[in-house]
This record gives structure tokens, sequence and C-alpha cells, in this order.
């Protein structure tokens, strides 16, 4: 492999921030506020800015502004919806920050959210929520915001390094954390980044299930990097399901979301039959039920054969009138239209799909993690949402969490220096990025990747059981040994099938973690459903599972009691000391 | 045919030529810097040419026109200007624009000009207002349609002493 | 201060205008109204003897040399780098336009005090 | 299921152009590409979204430039020819650099700028300047107006729809406190006044915005301002 036993270059920095979506861009910019002479670098695995989910963000944003409503209400709905598993500080400072990043995201950068005739936010109904609270613009909000932030780094005049992965956290010989190794995938040629403060904000990796939401580039890279590096991640198994993914055969397009905002609109569904089964299973807030609740719902009348031929349920809001529908969800209607259907004038085929990851690496308010110099914001962290996230609450959290990194990286540096990282660390990374280019006679990832996701959606997906869990752990451990002989022939430049394999490896990191947890979970909560365990038991699981790479290598397992610091699983707000 | 005329039909020929190589250049430069019409040779490319490119023609053809309708003022000012060193110099020249190969290019000139208004005047038009893609397109069509009729209709007047 | 391009704009457009009644008037005179055969010198020399025709043609002329001039440049802006041919062909230009307008001008001129 | 004839734009000239495809329905052209992958695995382009959003996968279909994942495959048709966005260099088979895209739109410093003013303005349904705003805020900046200009790729001091696109967007914006130098900007060389109305941009844009009618607007607006 030309150049890559060579002396790897050194790039130093700041702050590095691994991700370039709401996250990552909010971080960028309020590490420059705090201060302006920090040199920042945004490595991006896509293109800055237009890479990962933020941006795929249809529905909106929550956040306490209306008249009448409140932060309490909003962390009241937001816990309600989580299943009490949240982390209850973390969810307490969304809930508080999230009307300040708006005003920001309005004022400061210029985001135009609809409004109504008098000028007030135009505040629509999402499911879960006692109160309309989600800010939007059409059916485009992520793209807004993600455009608006992407104009702002160009003011700050970040580094940008597009289109580079970052591989491996490193460190020095005392365990002080060093920096990273960063690959730039159009050259082919790694490096290593030498950095104060190392901002993880990759996104989650919910592209490991048959049919999934994300963007490409979510492949848990951000997770299973901290995990690697020993951090402790919590709730691993809380995997959020979206009641409403395109069905569209064998197309790219299946698994692509049509957002909440329709059935807060009031859109129907219902089986092959035409029942409308959300009358059965939530009589009273119907499809505005949480994402879990409607998720299941459809996936049992599918798996029970009540669904459509091509394994969906129909997904109706014609009755609104095609001119409405088109006026407020048109990009979702151009989609339908695509493939023959047409959700301006009728039903479409929908079915559940793997969309978030509530579960990631542990932090604290202010995104630290227990390492030093180490922060983590967005959907790499774990404990927000719990169980279940509330929809708008995707897009809060990782703005607002990005701008509490950004402010965090500003304020710890001043305790950081420059690490020279141990050499076989960097070496270890280096070579497991170029392993596939090198082997021989192995085969593309494409095959193992497709596996891993039948094996997900089968086995550790909406309805779980002990057998398929196992089952699951049985074909990852296979899947894993395959995966260390996969071999990509070509270039190194500019290579998605090597990237992909790389990616690989991420995901089986983290789907492995998923299924331990899940097999450790023997109850019934938000996202996790466990067949052979059907009932929330508050009893013996309002307790988080946290787990770590162990000295052997394995996944250690514990859990930990949830700190009801300000809201007991009654309802009851409790005093603030 | 007198000295004058050999040079005015050789600067006019040589400036023909010029347009003519221009205009090519520019179908070129159209076709092969952005090729976004289809597959195949310039003039398959041209022939598929959609609805959706109609204006990119009419760019082309309005600097074509516009450099063809330039080169001939190049020209043309200094045959006029002859009539102030001689007007029997002046008639000398001037006798060529009567003959039949000069009243067609003069057709062709007059065509030249036409679509350089009309399009020009729909330029200014989409200056001035707001006006949508597909209006445009529309305007553009109006465009080429005077340009024809009126261009028609002149050559009739124009070619007539000739054709009799 | 408004921008040299902003200004070229404007002397494009107004021209524009201008030349779409003068010179589709100009040929409809000397093709349409007359046949082209009887605009010989006579014709001009009448023609001439006009303050009006003349204040026409001259109008004509520096419209149309302002329109095609502020045209071109913008061509030789687009083909060239902005390095020295550049500034040669932009200086070509003016000296044609410059040519034009003083041969131009001056045959009016004579004609008209004649 | 049907087969189609695929021809690829590659940039090393050894590797395979030509390529049959079993396609369904519905099929896109971004599905195309992945399933040639298969066959393939050097065979380099990029996607992220697939949803018409992140404006990464823009390439070539038959000259024109569209969003792949948005590009039904129509059976039937006597094949495809796929190639990268023009007027940007190639990285690598359908990958191109948009650094001379990006360039572009930094330099009409595409950030709003909050007014000095002590109350900020918000821009109710009904406000006008909403209507100028909306008219071009949905770009996802994915560079195939960029390709179906003449001007922009091809000359590269034309900074083309897309970046005056959003210098539009933000001088309509009754909020935005720069809006002074952004016209000066604009109306210097490479600006508005390169637009020759050959409408490239806006018969390409995958979100229905007309750019060229953005420019034209940006530059009666310049020449209000006297600039």
């Amino acid at each position: 492999m030309p150049g890559a036993d060579a002396p790897l270059p050194v790039l130093e920095t700041d702050v590095a921030i691994i991700g370039s979506g709401g996250a990552g861009l909010m971080c960028a910019l309020h590490a420059a506020a705090a201060d302006p002479r920090l040199s920042i670098t945004i490595v991006s695995k896509g293109a800055v800015g237009r890479s990962g989910c933020t941006r795929m963000v249809q529905g909106g944003f929550n956040a306490v502004l209306g008249e009448g409503d409140s932060l309490e209400s909003h962390f009241r709905d937001t816990l309600e919806g989580g299943h009490y598993l949240n982390d209850q500080e973390l969810a307490w400072t969304l809930v508080n920050e999230a009307p300040r990043v708006i005003q920001e995201l309005e004022e400061q950068f210029g985001c135009l959210f609809d409004r109504t005739a008098t000028g007030e936010l135009d505040l629509k109904p999402f499911g879960g929520q006692s109160f309309d609270r989600t800010v939007h613009r059409a059916d485009q909000t992520g793209l807004e915001i993600m455009s608006r932030l992407r104009d702002q780094v160009f003011r700050i005049g970040a580094r940008e390094l597009e289109d580079w992965r970052a591989l491996d956290l490193l460190f020095d010989q005392h365990g002080e954390l060093s920096g990273l190794t960063v690959l730039d995938t159009r050259s082919g040629q790694a490096a290593v980044m030498l950095a104060r403060v190392v901002v993880v904000a990759t996104g989650g990796s919910a592209t490991m299930y048959r049919i999934a939401a994300p963007a490409r580039e979510k492949t848990g890279d951000g997770v299973a990097m901290c995990y690697r590096a020993g951090l402790e991640l919590r709730d691993m198994e809380m995997l959020q399901f979206h009641p409403t993914g395109l069905v569209a055969g064998t197309s790219a397009l299946t698994g692509t979301v049509l957002e909440e905002g329709l059935r807060g609109a009031g859109a129907q569904l219902r089986n092959r039959l035409g029942e409308r089964y959300m009358e059965r299973v939530d009589p009273e807030r119907l499809e505005r039920s949480t994402r879990d609740v409607v998720a299941r719902a459809s996936y049992t009348e599918i798996v029970e054969g009540r669904g459509t031929p091509a394994g969906g349920v129909l997904l109706d809001i014609s009755h609104l009138g095609a001119a409405e529908v088109e006026r407020r969800f048109g990009e979702m209607a151009a989609r339908t239209r695509l493939i023959g259907a047409d959700l301006a004038v009728g039903p479409v085929e929908v079915s559940p799909t793997a969309h978030f990851h509530m579960g990631g690496v542990v932090i604290d308010p202010d995104c630290l993690t227990s390492v030093h110099g180490l922060l983590v914001a967005g959907e790499d962290s774990g404990g927000t949402h719990g169980a279940n996230r509330l929809g708008g609450n995707g897009v809060a959290e990782s703005t607002v969490f990005g701008a509490r990194a950004g402010e965090t990286a500003a304020a710890i540096i001043g305790g950081r220096g420059l690490y020279m990282p141990e050499p076989e660390l960097v070496a270890a990374s280096v070579e497991r990025a170029y392993a596939p280019l090198r082997r021989e006679g192995g085969q593309p990832p494409f095959a193992l990747t497709d596996r891993l996701k039948d094996t997900m959606w089968v086995h550790c997906g909406l309805v779980r059981t002990r057998e398929g869990l196992l089952q699951a752990r049985e074909q990852l451990a296979e899947l894993a040994k395959e995966s260390s002989r996969v071999a990509v022939a070509g270039p190194r430049d500019a290579n998605p099938a090597w990237q992909q394999a790389i990616d690989l490896e991420s995901q089986l990191t983290v789907a492995r973690l998923i299924v331990e947890s899940a097999l450790v979970r023997e109850e019934s909560r938000g996202a996790h459903f466990r067949a052979d365990f059907p009932e929330r038991d508050d009893e013996s699981w309002l307790r988080a599972i946290v787990v770590e790479r162990g000295r052997d290598g394995e996944p250690e397992l514990t859990t930990r009691p949830v700190e009801l610091t300000r809201l007991a699983t009654g309802g009851r707000m409790l005093e603030q000391a | 045919m007198s000295a004058l005329q050999v040079v005015f039909v050789a600067a006019l020929t040589a400036l023909l030529l010029g347009v003519v190589l221009f205009s090519a250049f520019t179908v070129r430069a159209a076709l092969v810097v952005r090729p976004t019409t289809a597959r195949g040779s310039w003039l398959v490319r041209i022939g598929r040419a959609s609805n959706r490119d109609v204006q990119r023609w009419a760019f082309v053809a309005h600097r074509a026109t516009g450099v063809a309708v330039f080169a001939f003022l190049l020209l043309h000012v200094f045959d006029v200007a002859l009539f102030t060193l001689s007007p029997a110099r002046f008639d000398d020249v001037h006798e060529l624009y009567g003959t039949a190969p000069m009243r067609v290019f003069e057709c062709l000139l007059f065509f030249a000009i036409l679509f350089h208004t009309f399009n020009g005047l729909r330029l200014v038009l989409l200056d001035v207002a707001e006006i949508r893609l597909s209006t445009a397109r529309r305007l553009l069509h109006v465009a080429v349609a005077l340009t024809a009729v009126a261009g028609t209709a002149a050559s009739v007047v124009i070619l007539k002493p000739v054709v009799a | 201060m408004t921008q040299p391009r902003i200004v070229a704009f404007l002397v494009m457009r107004t021209t524009a205008v201008v030349l779409a009644v003068l010179v589709v008037g100009h040929f409809a005179v000397t093709h349409l109204v007359n046949d082209v055969a009887e605009t010989g010198s006579s014709f001009v020399m009448q023609r001439w003897s006009s303050a009006l025709w003349l204040a026409w043609d001259w109008t004509m002329l520096a419209a149309a040399l302002a329109h095609a001039g502020a045209g071109i440049w913008l061509m030789i802006d687009e083909q060239a780098p902005a390095t020295r041919p550049r500034r040669l062909y932009h200086a070509a230009l003016v000296v044609t336009i410059g040519v034009l307008l003083a041969v131009g001008t001056a045959a009016l001129t004579i004609a008209g005090t004649r | 299921m049907t087969a189609l004839a695929v021809e690829i734009e590659r940039s090393d000239s050894e590797a395979r152009r030509h390529f049959t495809v079993e396609v369904g329905e519905p099929t896109m052209v971004l599905d195309v590409l992945l399933a040639l992958q298969r066959t393939d695995a050097s065979l380099a382009f990029r996607y992220s979204c697939r949803v018409a959003m992140c404006g990464t996968c823009t390439i070539r279909v038959d000259g024109r430039p569209v969003l792949a994942c948005r590009t039904p495959v129509l059976l039937g048709a006597d094949g495809l020819l796929l190639e990268p966005l023009a007027g940007l260099p190639v990285v690598r088979d359908l990958i191109v650099d948009t650094t001379p895209f990006s360039t572009a739109w930094r330099s009409v410093e595409p950030w709003f700028t909050p007014r000095a003013d002590a109350e900020p303005r918000v821009l109710a349904a009904d406000d006008p300047s909403r209507e100028a705003i909306e008219s071009g805020l949905d770009c996802i900046s994915c560079g195939a107006c960029w390709t179906a200009c003449d001007l922009a790729g091809a000359e590269h001091r034309f900074l083309g729809p897309a970046a005056l696109n959003r210098a539009m967007t933000l001088a309509a914006d009754a909020r935005d406190g720069a809006r002074d130098r952004r016209l000066r900007l604009v109306s210097q060389e490479g600006g508005v006044t390169r637009c020759h109305y050959i409408h490239g941009c806006s018969g390409a844009c995958p979100k229905g915005i007309d750019p060229a009618a953005s420019i034209r607007r940006l530059r009666r607006w310049s020449i209000g301002a006297g600039r």
C-alpha cells in the first residue's frame, strides 16, 4: 500500500469536531463565539453540513414558546414518552435550552420558521405531546436549520476536512486524550490529528437495519470509537423505529421517513382490511400516540398478515385535500409520486423504519464524559430520550447539546495541552482501516452488510425474544469473523466500497452492544419490546443498562438505577434542591 | 466590377466568414462545455434539445445575431461615409445593394436584426417585470414567431424587384 | 458609487430599447418604404438635409456602438482570462468603437454642414 | 424485472464502462448505482440522504444534471449514460470536487448578519419579504444549476446561480443587516450582470427554484440601491 508505511502526516488543532450535522456545526459556532482565537477543525465523513440526519429533519423542533405551554409540560412529555428511563438532568437541559436555541437560530443565524399571520411562531402538533410546540419550516425544517448553520460556519472560517473520517481516539502513554486518527477518503491517506479537545458528534447507527431511515454516513462510528476507547455507554437496547417509513420495493427510497406531522395533522393508518387499528391499540391518542406504540402496532399488523402484500400498512392524509397536502407536505408528496403513489390524493404504503438510537455515550449536561478532553453531543450520547424519543426532540437535542459542547470545549481547553499519542495505538488504528484494502481473495462488504441488516431487523427489531436475541448474538459473531476477511479491490482514493468495509466494523460493534443490552433488559419499555416479557416493570427495571469494554475486550454490562431527580414516575414534580 | 466594389465584397465576405466561425464556436461551447442535452453528435444533440433548452439556444442565437449585425455595422459605417468623400463613389458601392445576392443577404440581415430586437425586448421585459420560467419560454416563442412573420413579409418586399 | 458593471448593464438595456425603434425604422425606410436600389446618393443627400434624420442616424450609431461595445466587452470578460491578453482585447475593442464613432460622426457632421 | 444498459463515464480509462442491470419498479438512478456497485466494487459515486435533501448524489444522466435519488429510471428506455457533473473537477468516476461551487457560495458572504437595531424583527406569514425569501430558500447546494449554467463552471469568475440565489434570499430578508454590502459584492465582476437568461439553472433545479429570476431580482435591487 503506497504511503501507508511512511510516517503519517500530523495535523494540529485546538478543537476537533467529528461530524458536521446539527451538533457538530452548533459546536463549532459556539466554540468560536466563546473564544474566536481557537483553531477549530471539523472532520466530516460526508459533505460538511450536508451529511447526517439533522438536515433530513422534516417535522420540526420542540420548544416551549407558545402561550400556555410550560417547560414542565415539555419535560413531563419527554419523560412520559421516554418511559422514565431518561437521564432527567439531560432531559431538563434539553427542555430548558430549546427555546433559547430556537431564538438563536432565528435571530442570530437567520432561520426562517413558519409564522402565523400575526407573527407568532406556527407551532404544529406532534405525537406524544400535550401541547402543540413543534417549530418548523414547512416539511423541510432540518434543511433550513442546517443550511443556515453551514452559512455561519463559512463566517467563522473553521478548517473543514470534508470527506475525512475519524478512525480512533488516541491517548498518550499516561492515558491523556491526545487526538484521533483520521482518513482522507478522497485520497485514501491517513493522518494523525492532535487536538486539545475532541467532540464526538457523528450521529447514530440505525442504518444497520433492513428498513432504515438515516443518511448513509450514520453507521455508529462515534459510539464504536468511544466504546473502543473504554467509555461507558447506556441504553444501547433503545433503538427507535419510526412508524411511517416509505415502502418502495428494492429502491433505496424504502425506509425514508414520512414525517410525524402527517399524523399530527390527522393522517390515519389502516391495515389491508381497512381497519383503523390504532382504535384498538390506543383509542385515546390514536395515530398521535408515541412512536414506539404506533410503530409496534403497525409491525404487529404486518407480521400477523393484515398488512399489504408488499409488507406495509396504509397511511392516508388525502382527506385534507390535495392543495393543502401539497402546501404543507410538498416534498413528501413529490417523493411518493416517484413510486407511483400520491400522498396528496390517496393512501401510501408505509412500514416502521429504524430511525434513531436513544442509547449512547454517558455524558453530563455539559457533554463531558469520563475522559478528560473528550465531549460527546447529539445522537452519539445516551440518556436524554430514555426509552423513546419524541418527534421534534431530535433536532432539539443535536443543536442544544452541540452548542453546550462548544461552550464546554472553550471552557476546558485551557487545562489541556497537545499530547503525543502512543505509536502502537496509531499503528493499530491505521492498520485496521487499511486492512480490507491489503487483503486478497476476500469478498467486498456488501453481502455482509445485507446480512447484518436482516439479522437486526428479524431478531433485534420491534419485537424481541430471548431466543431471537441469542440467534442474533450467534449470527453477529459469525459476521464479525467473516468481516475480518473482507477485501476490497480497487484504488484507495474515493473508494466507497472500502469505506463501507470500515463502516461495517463500526456497525458490527454497535450491533453487538444493542443485542447484549437487549438480552439483559427482561421487560418491555418504549422502543424495547420483549414478547417474552411484554410488561413494563418499574419495580425491577427502572434502571439503565450500562455497557463498557472489559479488560478481555468483551462487553461488560451492569445496571444502574435511574435517578428520579426532578420527576417521579407517577408524574409528580419533585422539589429541586 | 470596380476596385471599390471588389473591396466591399471582399470585406463583406471576410466578415461573413468571421460571423459563421464565431457562431460555430458559440454553438460548440454550448454543446461541449455544457453538454446538457443528450448523447450523440452535435446535430443529434441540437435535434434532441427539448423545450428545457430553448433559452440556451436563444442565448446562442442572440449572441450570433448581435455579432453579425455589429460586423455589418463595421462595414456599413465606412460605405456610408464614402458619401461625404464622394457621392459618386458612394453610388458605385451602393449599386451592389440592389443586386440579387445582396438582397438575399439583406433579408438574412433583417432576420438577424428582428430576432435580436424581439428577443432583446423580451430580455428587457424579464428585467423589469417578475416573469416566471414558463412565461419566459412562452415569450421566446412569441419573439421567434414575430421574427418569422415580419422577416418573411419583409423578404417578399425586398426580393420582389429581382424575382419579378 | 455605482459599480461600473451595473452602469454597463444599464447602458446595454437603455440603448437596446432605443435601437429597437431606430434600427428597425432605419431598415424599414431603406428597404421597405423605399426599394434599396433607390437609396443612392440623391436619397442620402435629401435625407441628410433634415436635422431630424441626422439626429436619428447619429443617435443610432452612438447607441449601436455603446450597445455592441458593452456586449463585446462582456464576451471578452467571459472568454479571456483576466490577464494581459484580456486587456489587449479590451483595448482593441475600445479603439475599434472609437474609430467607428469618429468616422461616423465626421461623415454626419460634414454632410450636415455642407 | 427489465434489463437496462448503463454506460458510466469512468476516470480510469481501463475501468469497465458498460453494464447491464436488472431493474424493477420503482427504480431511481441511485438504485442503479447501488446495484452496479455489487458488480464493480471500484465504482465511485456519492450519496447520503436519498430523499433529495443533502444534494450530494448529483450526476448527469443522459447529459442532464439531476439528483440520482430523485430520478426514476424509465423502463423501456434505450439505456442510461451517467457522467459526473460538468464544470467541477472530477475526484474519481462520478464524484466531483465541489470546491469551486462552495468558494463562489462563500464569496457572497452567505451568512445572516443580524441588524444592529435593538428589536429583532420577525417576519409574519404575510410579510412581503417572506415570499421573496421563500422563493429561493430551499436550495440544497446540489450543484445542478452550476453544471446547467453555460457560464458558471466554464468561467470561474461567475459566482453562479446558487450563490446569487442565496444572496437574493438574504437581500430580501428585512431582518438582515448586511444588505448594502452584499448588493455591492454581487454587483462586481462575476456577479449579477453575468446572467444571460439561459435559464439552464431554473430548468435543472431539483427543488423548483428559479435562480435566474432570483438573479434578476437581485440586480434590480442593486440598481435601486445605487450600487
